[in-house]
This record gives C-alpha cells, structure tokens and sequence, in this order.
C-alpha cells in the first residue's frame, strides 16, 4: 500500500514535472504532452550502438531509475506514509545517490561514442565538485535531530524549519542538488549545445524514455530530500501531512526547474573551483554555526 | 549461529586469496591497486563478522573497521598519486617497466 | 518493522522496478524489431559518419581534485556517528571535530596552494 | 538466522564473483565498476550481519572511490577499452597458486578456530550509530584524530608527488582559461 | 507492397495494431525535429517550429521529423543522409523550400518557406504519422556514404585480414572485426600494410624465437653499452615463454596502437614550432639505427621514417620526455647509481608497451601523454551554426587542435546570369542575412552601371539593413541560449527575432522596452558573465578582424562610418574592448539599440531593390557592413549580365581565427569561443 502511494507520487511528480517543462521551453500548456511523447518513445526503435558495451548500455538506465526510487523509498511524505524508515537513513540515501555517478559513467562509455564518454567523464568531475555539498549539510540536519532516521530528522523541526536554523546549509543543498541531478545549469554530462545530448545520446526509443523518466524521478526524489531535511517534511498547519509533504516537494522541485531556465550552464572548471573553495568550507562554517547554536540555545 | 559467522569468513578468506592473485600477477599498477582493495574488502568482512558474533558490545571492532576503510582510501589517493608521477615521467604503470622503483 | 524486512522490500522495491522496465522493454519489442540498416548503429555525431572507436587513454583534468577528494571524502564516515552524539557530547564533541576537520583543512590548503584545486 | 545466513552467502557469492571478474575482463572501466561491485556486495554482507551503519558507509564510499578508480585505469591503461583483448598480467601460475593458499591458509584457520560462543543478537542500528559515536569520542579519541593525520599525510602525499609544479603566478583565480601549450613551451 | 509502404519511406515494419496506431497518433502530436541546417536557419526565414507544434531535436537518435530548410549543398546532403539513417524509425522527411536532397528518399512533405506552409504541412505530417508510422514492408534506406567494409584481423598479426569472422592461421586467436573504409581509417590501413612488408620477410613457425631474435638485434644496432643487460633479457626470454608470448601480444597490441595513433603523431608535429622543424631527423619507429635527414622510407621494412627532433632524442628513447628529462635523470640517479640505462634496454628489447606506446605521443601540459580524439562537431551540431563543421581534437575533454570548415560555402566562380537573378540568388545563398547581401548587389550593380546614390532610397534601405542586425543579433542571442541551455534566453531571442524581421518602424519602435529589458536581464544574468568571461580572447594581432568581433575588441572597424547616409541619421560606433566572448556579447547588446536608434531615424525598412538601370555595362564595387562586418562585392557586368563576382565577406575572415581560438581550451569554452564569433559558413566564400 505505502509503496503503490509513494510510487504513484513520483509518477505524477514526474508527470507534473514534465508538463511544467514543456510549458518553459514551448509557452504551451499540454497535460498529455508526456503520455505521448512517452508513448511515441515506446513506439520507436531502440538501436544498439556499434561495438557498445551492450551489459553498461542496457544497465544504466534501468540503474538510474531504481537509485531514483530507491532514494524516495527512505524519505517519509507522512508520519507513516514511508516504504522503508531506515534507522541509518539519511546516509542511506547519499549511498543511493552515489550511484548516479555509476549509472552515468556506464552510459557513458557503453556506447563507445565520443560526446557520450566526454559527458560520462564529466559527471565524475562534477561529482567531486557536489558530492560534499550533499552530505554535509545533511549530517548538519542530523546534528540537530540527533538521528539519522529521516523522520526524526522532520521531528527535529517542529519549532523552526532547519530552512531557517541553517539557511546556509540549505542553500548548498539545493543547490547540489541541482548538481547531482544534473539539471541545467549543471547539466554538465548531457549538455545539449556541448556534446549533442552527451551521456543521454546513443539512447532511443525505451531505453531513452526509461532514461528521461529516470532523471524526472530524481528531480522529486533530490525535492522531497530538501523538504524532509530543510522544510520541515510533513509538518504544517491546516492540511494534512501527505499534502504539505507534497505541496512542499513541488514547489522546490518547480523551483529546480526554474533556477535551469533563467540560467545558463557553468563552466565545468568554474564548478569545480567553486565547489571546493568555496562551498566546502561554508558547508564546514555551516557545521560548526549549527554546533554552536545547539550548544549555546539550550 | 555459527555457519554464518563461518560463511563470513570463508568470503573473507576467498577475498583475500583473489586480491592477493590479482595483486601478484597484475602487471599495472593500478590494477595492482585493485588487488589490495579486495585483500582490505577481505579483511573488512573479516573484522564485521568478528564484530558482529563475537563482540557485538566492543565498538572498537566498528571503529577499526573505519580505520580499515581510510586506509583502502588513503592507500587509493597515494597510489593514484604515485601513478600519475610515474606516468608523466615514463609514461607508463607498468611495473616490468618500473625498474626505478624496483630499485 | 525490523531492519532486515525493511531491507528486503527495498531490495524487493529495487527487483520489482528492474521488471517493470524489462515488461516495458518487452512491451516496445512487440512492436517489432529494430531494422539493420547501414550507418544507424554508429554512434550519432552530428551528422559525420565517425566510425573510429573513441575508448582510449582519457584525460581527466580534475584528477587533482580527484586526489584530494578520494582522502577527504572519509571524514564522512566519521562524521555520521559524531553528529548523531554531538548534543549529547556536547562541547568535547565540537574540539574533537574541529581538530579532526583542521587537520584535513590544512590538508586541503595544501593541496590548493601547490595547485591541485585547478584544470590541470 | 537462515535469512541471515541465505543472504550473507548471496552476497558473498556476488563479493567473489565480481571480485574474480575484475581480474578476468579485458576492459578496464568494467574491471574497476566489478571491483565497485565486488565491495557494494561487501556493503551489503553488512547489512545482512546487522552492521548497518558500516554497510551502507561501505556501500556509499566505495561508489565514489571506484568511480574514480575507473577514470585512472582508463588513463593509464595501454588499451582501457579492451578492445585488443590484451592479457596484462604475469607470472600467472605463481600468483594462483599464492592466491590459494593465502585463500586456503586463511579457510583453515576459520575452519579450525574455536571461535567461543556466538552472540545472537546484535544491537539495533541506531543504536549502533550512537555507541560507535561515543566511542569514538571516547575510547577511540586519539585513533580518530590518528586517522585524520593518515588522511592529512595521504593529501599532502598526492599532491606533492602528482601535481605538476608551474611558475608561480600561472595559477590565478581563473582556473587555467590560458593556453596550455603556451605554457608548455614556456617550460621547455 | 501496400499503399502505406509507399507513403512513408521511413515506417516502421509492423501490421496495424490497436498498439501501434496509438504509437502513430502519438508520434504524430509530438513532432520532434532535427533542423537541417539547424534551428538558426529556421528562425532567420521566420519560420516558427514552436508555434506548428514542433519540437527541435537535439540529436537523429531523438527525433521523428528531419525537417530540411533551403536547399543544400552537395556535402550537407551528405551529412543528412547521416543523420537521416541514425534516427530511429518511424521517421519522416519534411522538406521546406527546396528540393528533397539526393541522397534521401523521396522527402514525405514538402512545402514552401514560410510560417502558413509550414504549418499546413505539419498538419499533413501528423496525419501521415497518425495512419502511416507502421508499414507492411518498408524499405531499407542505403546510401553509399554510409557504406563500410567489415573486415577481420588478428589481434597479433596485423598482417592478417580476412573477409570472414574465424580464427587466426598463424597463432589460432580469434579474429576482431574492425571497419575500414572511410577516410579517417585511410591512415591506419597504410600502417598495416607496412607491417605485412616487414613480417613478409620471416617465417613465423618460431614466433618466439624471432621474437627476442629480433629484441637481440635491435640492441645490438642500437647502443653498445648494454651489453650485460642484453644478456640478461635473453635469459629471461627463454626461461619464460609464457612470458615472451605477452610480450609479443602486448607488440601486437602496441602495433594496433601505433596505428591508431599514428595521425594523432602527425599532428604534434604538425603543432611543433619551425624551430623544431628544422634540425629534425626521420628514424623508423622499428629500427632506430635508420636515420636520414629526409624523409623516406626504411630501407629495412619498409615503414614509413617518423621526424625526430635530435636533442630529443635521449629522452625519447627512454621513455621520457625532453622537458621532464632533467627530472627524470634526478631520478635514476637516486635510485641507481649509474644505471641509467638499464630501463631503457629493458624498454626498448622486450616490452614493447606502455612506454613505447606514448614515448611518441603528444603531451599536453602537465605533461601525461594520453590518447587524442578526434572528434566532429557539426555540421548539425546544436550548439553551432549549422553548415559548419568543426573538428576538434580532443585530449580528455580538452581542445589540443580545432579546425572549422564550411559545408556550405558561397561559390564564386558563377556563370553568367542575368542582374536581377544574381541578385536574388545571392540574397538567398546567404539565409542568415539576405537583405544586407542584397543590398551588397544592388549597390555593386548600380554602381557598375554608374547611378549615384539616391538619398530617399538609401533611407528605406538602411533602415532595412539595420532591422537585419538587429535580427541577426537576436538570432546569435538565440544560438547562445542553445548552446548553454539557456531556455529563457533562446524562448525570449528566438520569439523577439521572429517579431523584428517582419516590422515596420513603429512596431520596432514598440519593440524596444523588451529589447532594452532583454538585454539589462541578460548583463545580470548570474553565471553568464563567468561563463563567456575571458572565453574566446583572440591573440594579439589578430589581424582582419571585422564586424562586432573586432569592435568588441577595441578595433574602430566599420563600413558604416565611411556612408555619408549614416552620417546624416547620426551614427556614432561604440567598441567594447575586451575581446573576449563576454566583450561580444554587449557589443551586440550595444549595437541592437544603436541600430534601433537608427531606425528609428531613417524611417520605414524598405527591401532593397535595384533601380532601373540605363547603362548595363561596368566594373562596381560595393561595401556593405553586414551583421557580421564588412563585406565587399566586386563585379563586372556586360549587358545586363553579370559575368565575374569576387566577393570578400567577413566570415571568410573570421573562420581562420577558430584553430587559434580553441587552442588549449577545454570542451565547453572552445564551444562558446566558437560561438561567439557568430560565423555564417554561407557566407565563408571558397
């Protein structure tokens, strides 16, 4: 039951998402604009690449959709609405994330193509960049619930949203965020004008549909992530639980959305740089802000 | 009770064979390197089994296993370091080509 | 719920979506097979037939930051527990990590400074 | 138990499987992600011995290592794509035979060991966390700060020995907009 | 063969199905399409894809419709044949204002150029799609650029090609199919035959024996103090065959490299200064002790000498190279003592590898050697105008080396036509500015036939000319949009530009707050200014550069200054002077608002037409500053026909700057250099 509702949210989320994001780029509203195109993927022909590594090219995006689920499975939308309430499970949900990288570096070089295997290098890089910018902000949130269950974590926010104990922190997270689901203006390994698609290139017909399913998947899953740790998960007056939880993930993933359309893509080496001399030390300055304040304000 | 602590080990053992024989018979650097990842992935299992039927009270069985796991990265930044050196300078990991470091 | 069932719906979780997308996959094959045809199994760029294999020796540029990240990504593992005792600990806990996390700063200094946190 | 028991030999089953695969294929990125599944199917024996903390740690860290481990095999590999299908090993049958008896030794010993009696149960997982956090505030201070000076040591390491020294002042804020071959020859 | 066959060259096989007519009608409201020659072309004809319900592809692999604007020339018609034969089916061919290319099927709609065809013909389209995605029997499509020749070799023996899959007479391994044919294995295949010269000599019964008979040889021709080293190896050899046999596979392995590689060689070379060039030695990569000062062939096997620089030579031969050779020898007189050398008969005799395979090969600055790449960007590429094609090595995912090239460049060498038709045929040889090329021929002409400028006239075509820039500018915006993924800013460009074409001086003039919020939004625009910051500097004494190029880098280059009619409205130029791609960015801005200004003076756009003219005979020369910069048209006409054209354009300029441009640069940034030049390949002149 739990999991037929938590699927069935993504499914719509990513329905939503997708509707939300031909309305950018075309100025027009379709509500069934994703059924068709899903459906004319189904009808297409899905072709090999040449001399592909056919195991990597058939695995990353059937992998990139089960991290994507697997990472919602752990997050609660409800104080019972959850498939798997992990007793370690925010860090369950870094490790599921990691595996994006893998997914991507598999689809990368199967196809033997070369925008492809660029792209797939890419997203390595740029994994070091954000990779730290997703975990220690969490580890900050857990500071403050003093668990890594997920839920404790919404629990530890009754009084005040952590979006507000630790603003900064959350900024770094969503922003990362954005990274790891290699979102434009991250969109570093497909970047259309760059490498013509990159790691998403050599896929057709299913195999792309299951793909771009896959990365509309990860864009709720990375939003609800945000809600649980910084927004307070289920929390808020009036309505009941499930709905704040899924009002909230909306608005932050429509805000991914956005943040891509009014911006263009970094500079791979801007990212890096950036990442690293900037962004891990906040995160750090992020910690030790949250450590203080839980040892001064009782 | 006892056979899963057994099979543990007996992973761990088998582990810890394959590393030493990819370690041994590999010819590149790297590829050495992954032979001492799984002789470490070895050990680890090793020390989790311990831990787990053992000593489940005594955290330092965890605490060593994180020990072992900055090792395995720590040993991985050197090793790719050292790789990188070699390359630029002789451009080639291969060990029958290392005599320098041979000595 | 105990840990091990939570475990195994996701595993089962994970399995059940690997089937859904192998009957999807099923489904779009019973519309018929791809077609042979010459040229479409070369990997698409851009209008160029380019039939070289691409698999060589890649030049990753970050490899200085890749350095660095690989040792300081464990101060992870550590940081996991710690946070979860830090409000019980309290201020000990706060001097333990901050030494810990200096040291590794100083670590990452030093890798900038000699260059490492750049395109090499 | 028998769940246990099933699941910790599947997964060590995978552990060994892919453990052996990574020395049995000829492509180098598919070497270095079986060697990432090799260690996940580690993560995962964890998780089935009831260690989750360090299961699911192990299972995080290793997607990133090897990752990494992957981009250095294709750099420095003669073919990473194993398209030759190139053997790159040696002295083979001395390896093997090193291998099984290292195996072989280490199976005896766990065979023969009387290893005392079995604690059945362990203690549950946020639990664990707590304990290994205490004691690693406590007991085990001094070997966490210990591993903080390794990692300290293996970041200065890498970078001394792997970074390239340029003429000071090439590095500006801009990370390396100029003209590589410039400099190159600048050096020459 | 059914009906249905017929109608859609690009069906799908399949009976109907209630399944697959969902499919059709699905594929038929989701149109997907691949611009050929790219979406740029499409908007500067005012053609709105968004508004017919299209969608522009970025890649064949995701698109149903190649939707073909203009016609093509031979090598575009090429490249579409391509693409066309990577989209997977169903797919079908639109062909707007032109005729279907050669090498394509039948195109399944076509139309005229304009926004009402267009969607009139994707109504048609769908319908097609709805009722015909799924056929009885389509036909393959073939076409014999996409020919290639599948052939066998063995891993080990080069020499060894078969027609068939099988296994390796000489050694019994297992043959790996490979490709040839192509022009980019050309390279490789003389390669090969070189080595089949110099196996033809022995007798491969005693494979091993040859082997480190032939390691021996080497040494003995190649050095002289290597003598107990020598024999160390040879004891090794022969304890070891197992060992022996890597080595030899690893030669086999290394020979392939060698191959792969061996233009990759040519073009360090080519990079290496004149200084090096000229105290260089060709040896043969085989038998070091050949060595000429010219090039040739080695008088041993047969290969091919390779150019070597002397004073690298020491280095090269162990392995390192020249500029690490100070720290190298730091090195190995720690270690050794004095045994310098050892590595190097070590290297040289058995392991034919890792060192031997990247000992020749080029290094980028932090100095590892790994393999380079190269790659095609274009002619379709969506981050580039269409018709262009560009080649860029790539080193990891850096630019060693670009080349640009252009598919569709004007030919000049006409036969002759008559005035008017010159005239329209220019105009539309160049789709992204015709009416500042029109206005080029119209001026030559009449100035051939010796009219004076009339003022009136002039107006209504600077106006219109101005209105051009204006649009090109837009459309460049819009370019820039795509190729960073800056959906709002392609959405916004793309939507202004479409306005701006059509309009008259009152609705430009209403048009300018959103010019004027455009481009405030955009100099605020986080991220863009560190993206095309110090991006695409030109070197210094970049000479000819012209248009807002060369304004944005300082230089007062402007055919407008020179025209008393400018003049007279008030024109005044602005430069920025970075030079850089951010630099270029608002000179644009800069020159969207002047032009408007203009306009706004000059009155109504007229399009340029020619003025009767009474003498048809003469020799005129035009300038025109065109969105681009300056373009000058020579002519000669005799009767009313126009008999010899020259035409000097700026893009013909600007195209040369690429190599240095992307020089060093990584992937994204040589892109966006690139870019930023705004090159239209119709208007390089060949």
């Amino acid at each position: 039951m739990t999991v037929a509702l938590v699927l069935l949210t993504l499914l719509v989320g990513a329905w939503l998402l997708a509707v939300i994001e031909a309305w950018l780029t075309t100025g027009r509203l379709r509500p069934v604009a994703p059924l068709l195109a899903g459906l004319s993927h189904l009808g297409r022909e899905s072709i090999l690449a040449r001399k592909p590594d056919r195991l990597f090219f058939e695995t990353a995006p059937v992998l990139l959709l089960v991290v994507a689920v697997l990472g919602a499975a752990v997050l609660p939308l409800a104080p019972d609405l959850v498939i798997a309430d992990l007793a370690t499970g925010a860090l369950f949900l870094n490790a599921v994330l990691a595996y994006v990288l893998v997914s991507l570096i598999m689809a990368g070089w199967g196809p033997n193509g070369a925008y492809a295997m660029v792209g797939g290098w890419r997203f390595l890089g740029q994994l070091i960049a954000y990779s730290m910018l997703i975990v220690m902000p969490i580890t900050a949130t857990a500071m403050r619930a003093e668990s890594l269950l997920n839920s404790a974590i919404v629990e530890s926010q009754a009084g005040l949203w952590n979006i507000v104990y630790q603003p900064l922190g959350f900024v770094l997270f969503f922003i990362a965020a954005i990274a790891l689901a290699f979102r434009s203006p991250f969109d570093l390994p497909t970047a259309p004008g760059e490498l013509a698609g990159g790691v998403d290139a050599e896929y057709t017909g299913v195999r792309l549909a299951v793909l771009r399913l896959a990365r509309l998947v990860m864009v709720i899953t990375l939003s609800a992530a945000t809600t649980v740790f910084f927004l307070g998960g289920w929390q808020g007056p009036l309505l009941p639980p499930w709905a704040w939880s899924l009002i909230k993930t909306l608005a932050v993933a429509v805000s991914m959305l956005l943040v891509g359309f009014y911006l263009p893509r970094i500079r791979e080496a801007d990212l890096l740089g950036w990442c690293w001399k900037l962004g891990i030390p906040l995160a750090l300055l992020n910690i030790l802000i949250v450590g203080l304040l839980i040892l001064v304000v009782p | 009770m006892t056979p899963v602590l057994i099979l543990a080990l007996l992973t761990g053992a088998i582990l810890f064979g394959v590393g030493i024989y990819g370690a041994l018979s590999q010819t590149n650097l790297v590829m050495i390197m992954m032979g001492v990842e799984l002789i470490l992935a070895g050990a680890l299992v090793n020390l989790v089994a311990f831990w787990r039927f053992l000593h489940p009270e005594v955290y330092a069985g965890q605490m060593f296993v994180l020990v072992v796991m900055t090792v395995m990265a720590v040993e991985m930044a050197v090793g790719f370091g050292v790789a990188i050196a070699r390359f630029r300078a002789k451009g080639s990991v291969e060990m029958e080509e290392a005599g320098d470091l041979k000595g | 719920m105990s840990a091990t069932q939570q475990y195994l719906i996701l595993l089962g979780l994970a399995l059940g979506i690997l089937g859904a997308v192998l009957s999807l996959y099923g489904l779009a094959r019973s519309l018929g097979a791809t077609r042979q045809e010459p040229g479409k199994d070369v990997p698409a760029s851009a209008g160029v037939l380019s039939r070289d294999p691409v698999w060589g020796r890649y030049h990753a540029r970050y490899y200085g930051y890749a350095l660095l990240f690989l040792a300081f990504d464990m101060e992870m593992a550590y940081m996991y527990p710690w946070a979860v005792v830090f409000k019980e600990v309290g201020l000990v806990a706060l001097l333990d990590m901050g030494v810990f996390l200096a040291i590794l700063f100083l670590g990452l200094l030093y890798g900038w400074s000699q260059g490492a946190l750049r395109r090499q | 138990m028998v769940v246990q028991a099933f699941f910790v030999g599947v997964f060590g089953l995978a552990a060994i499987g892919f453990g052996v695969a990574v020395f049995r294929t000829a492509s180098m990125v598919r070497s270095a992600l079986a060697l990432l599944f090799s260690q996940a199917a580690v993560g995962c024996m964890f998780l089935a011995m009831q260690a989750e903390f360090l299961g699911v740690l192990q299972i995080m860290m290793m997607a990133t290592e090897m990752s990494i481990m992957a981009i250095f095999m294709v750099m420095f590999m003669m073919d990473p794509g194993g398209l030759g299908g190139m053997d790159m090993s040696h002295q083979k049958r001395f390896s093997i035979g090193a291998g099984a008896i290292a195996a072989a030794t280490a199976i005896s010993v766990a065979l023969f060991s009387d290893w005392g009696p079995i604690v059945a149960e362990a203690p549950d997982a946020a639990m664990q966390t707590r304990e290994l956090g205490f004691e690693m505030l406590g007991r085990s201070m001094l070997v966490f700060e210990t591993a903080a000076i390794t990692i300290l040591t293996a970041m200065i390491a890498a970078t001394a020995v792997a970074i390239p020294v340029r003429q000071p002042g090439v590095d500006t804020g801009k990370l390396d907009k100029g003209n590589g071959d410039k400099e190159q020859e600048a050096s020459k | 063969m059914s009906e249905a066959a017929t109608t859609l060259a690009g069906a799908r096989k399949g009976r109907p199905s209630i399944l697959r007519r969902w499919v059709g009608q699905a594929l038929a409201r989701n149109l997907s399409c691949l611009v050929v020659p790219g979406p740029e072309v499409a908007l500067a004809h005012g053609l709105d894809l968004a508004a017919a319900d299209m969608r522009i592809a970025a890649t064949p692999r995701d698109a149903t419709v190649l939707l073909i604007v203009g016609e093509l020339s031979q090598k575009l018609d090429e490249a579409t044949a391509v693409l066309y034969a990577q989209m997977p089916r169903p797919r079908a061919i639109l062909v707007l204002g032109g005729s279907a290319p050669s090498s394509l099927p039948q195109a399944d709609v076509s139309a005229d150029l304009s926004q009402t065809e267009l969607m009139e013909a994707a109504t048609r389209l769908q319908r097609l799609l709805a009722e015909d995605a799924f056929a009885a029997s389509p036909d393959d499509f073939d076409s014999s650029i996409l020919q290639a020749k599948t052939e066998y070799v063995c891993p080990m023996h080069p020499e060894v090609v078969e027609d068939e899959p099988g296994s390796c007479p000489k050694c019994g391994m297992d043959l790996v199919a490979r490709e040839a044919g192509g022009d980019s294995d050309a390279g490789e295949h003389d390669h090969d035959h070189d080595h089949e010269h110099e196996h033809h000599g022995h007798e491969h019964d005693h494979d091993h024996e040859h082997e480190s008979e032939e390691h021996d040889h080497h040494h003995a021709h190649h050095n002289d103090h290597g003598q107990s080293h020598e024999h160390h190896h040879d004891h090794e050899h022969h304890q070891n065959h197992k060992r022996a046999h890597d080595h030899e596979q690893h030669q086999g392995d290394d020979d392939h490299e060698h191959a792969h590689c061996h233009e990759h060689e040519d073009h360090g070379h080519q990079q290496s200064t004149a200084q090096e060039q000229s105290g260089t030695e060709y040896i043969c990569p085989m038998h070091p002790e050949i060595r000429q000062n010219e090039p040739g062939s080695c008088p041993k096997c047969g290969m091919d000498l390779e150019p070597h620089k002397p004073e690298e030579d020491e280095g090269v031969r162990e392995g390192v190279p020249e500029h690490d050779h100070e720290h190298h020898h730091d090195h190995s007189g720690h270690d050794h003592d004095g045994h310098d050398h050892s590595d190097h008969d070590h290297d040289s005799s058995g392991f034919m590898s890792m060192v031997e395979v990247t000992k020749d090969l080029p290094r980028s600055a932090d100095g590892l050697a790994m393999d380079w790449l190269e790659v095609p960007f274009g002619p379709c590429f969506p981050g580039l105008p269409g018709g262009l094609k560009l080649t860029l090595t790539l080193d990891g995912d850096g630019v060693t080396e670009g080349q640009a090239t252009s598919l569709v460049a004007m030919n000049t060498s006409s036969e002759e036509v008559a005035v008017e038709t010159f005239i329209e045929r220019l105009a539309a040889a160049m789709p992204l500015a015709p009416v500042s090329y029109r206005l080029l021929a119209c001026r030559a002409i009449e100035q051939a036939a010796g009219l004076e400028p009339d003022p009136a006239v002039e107006r209504g075509r600077a106006a219109a000319l101005e209105r051009e820039r204006i649009a090109s500018h837009l459309g460049w915006l819009a370019q820039l949009g795509r190729q960073l993924s800056f959906v709002w800013l392609t959405r916004r460009a793309a939507a202004l530009q479409l306005e701006t074409q059509r309009a008259d001086r009152e609705q430009l003039v209403a048009l300018r707050p959103a010019l004027q919020s455009l481009i405030a939004r955009l100099e605020h625009t986080p991220l863009l200014k560190a993206r095309l910051k110090g991006i695409g500097a030109l070197p210094h004494g970049s000479q000819d550069l012209r248009g807002p190029v060369a304004r944005a880098s300082g230089r007062t280059e402007d055919a407008r200054q020179a025209d008393a009619m400018y003049r007279e409205l008030g024109f005044e130029m602005r430069a920025e002077s970075a030079g850089d791609a951010w630099a270029r960015l608002r000179q644009r801005h800069v020159e969207i608002m002047t032009s408007l200004d203009l306009v706004e003076v000059a009155g109504d756009p007229e399009l340029p037409k020619l003025r009767a003219i009474d003498n048809p005979s003469g020799t005129g020369e035009a300038t025109v500053e065109t969105p681009r910069g300056r373009a000058t048209l020579r002519l000669t006409q005799e009767r009313g026909q126009v008999v010899s054209v020259e035409l000097d354009s700026a893009c013909s300029q600007h195209i040369g700057l690429v190599a240095d441009l992307v020089e060093g640069q990584e992937l994204g940034d040589a892109l966006v250099a690139v870019g930023s030049l705004d090159l239209s390949p119709w208007e390089v002149t060949s």
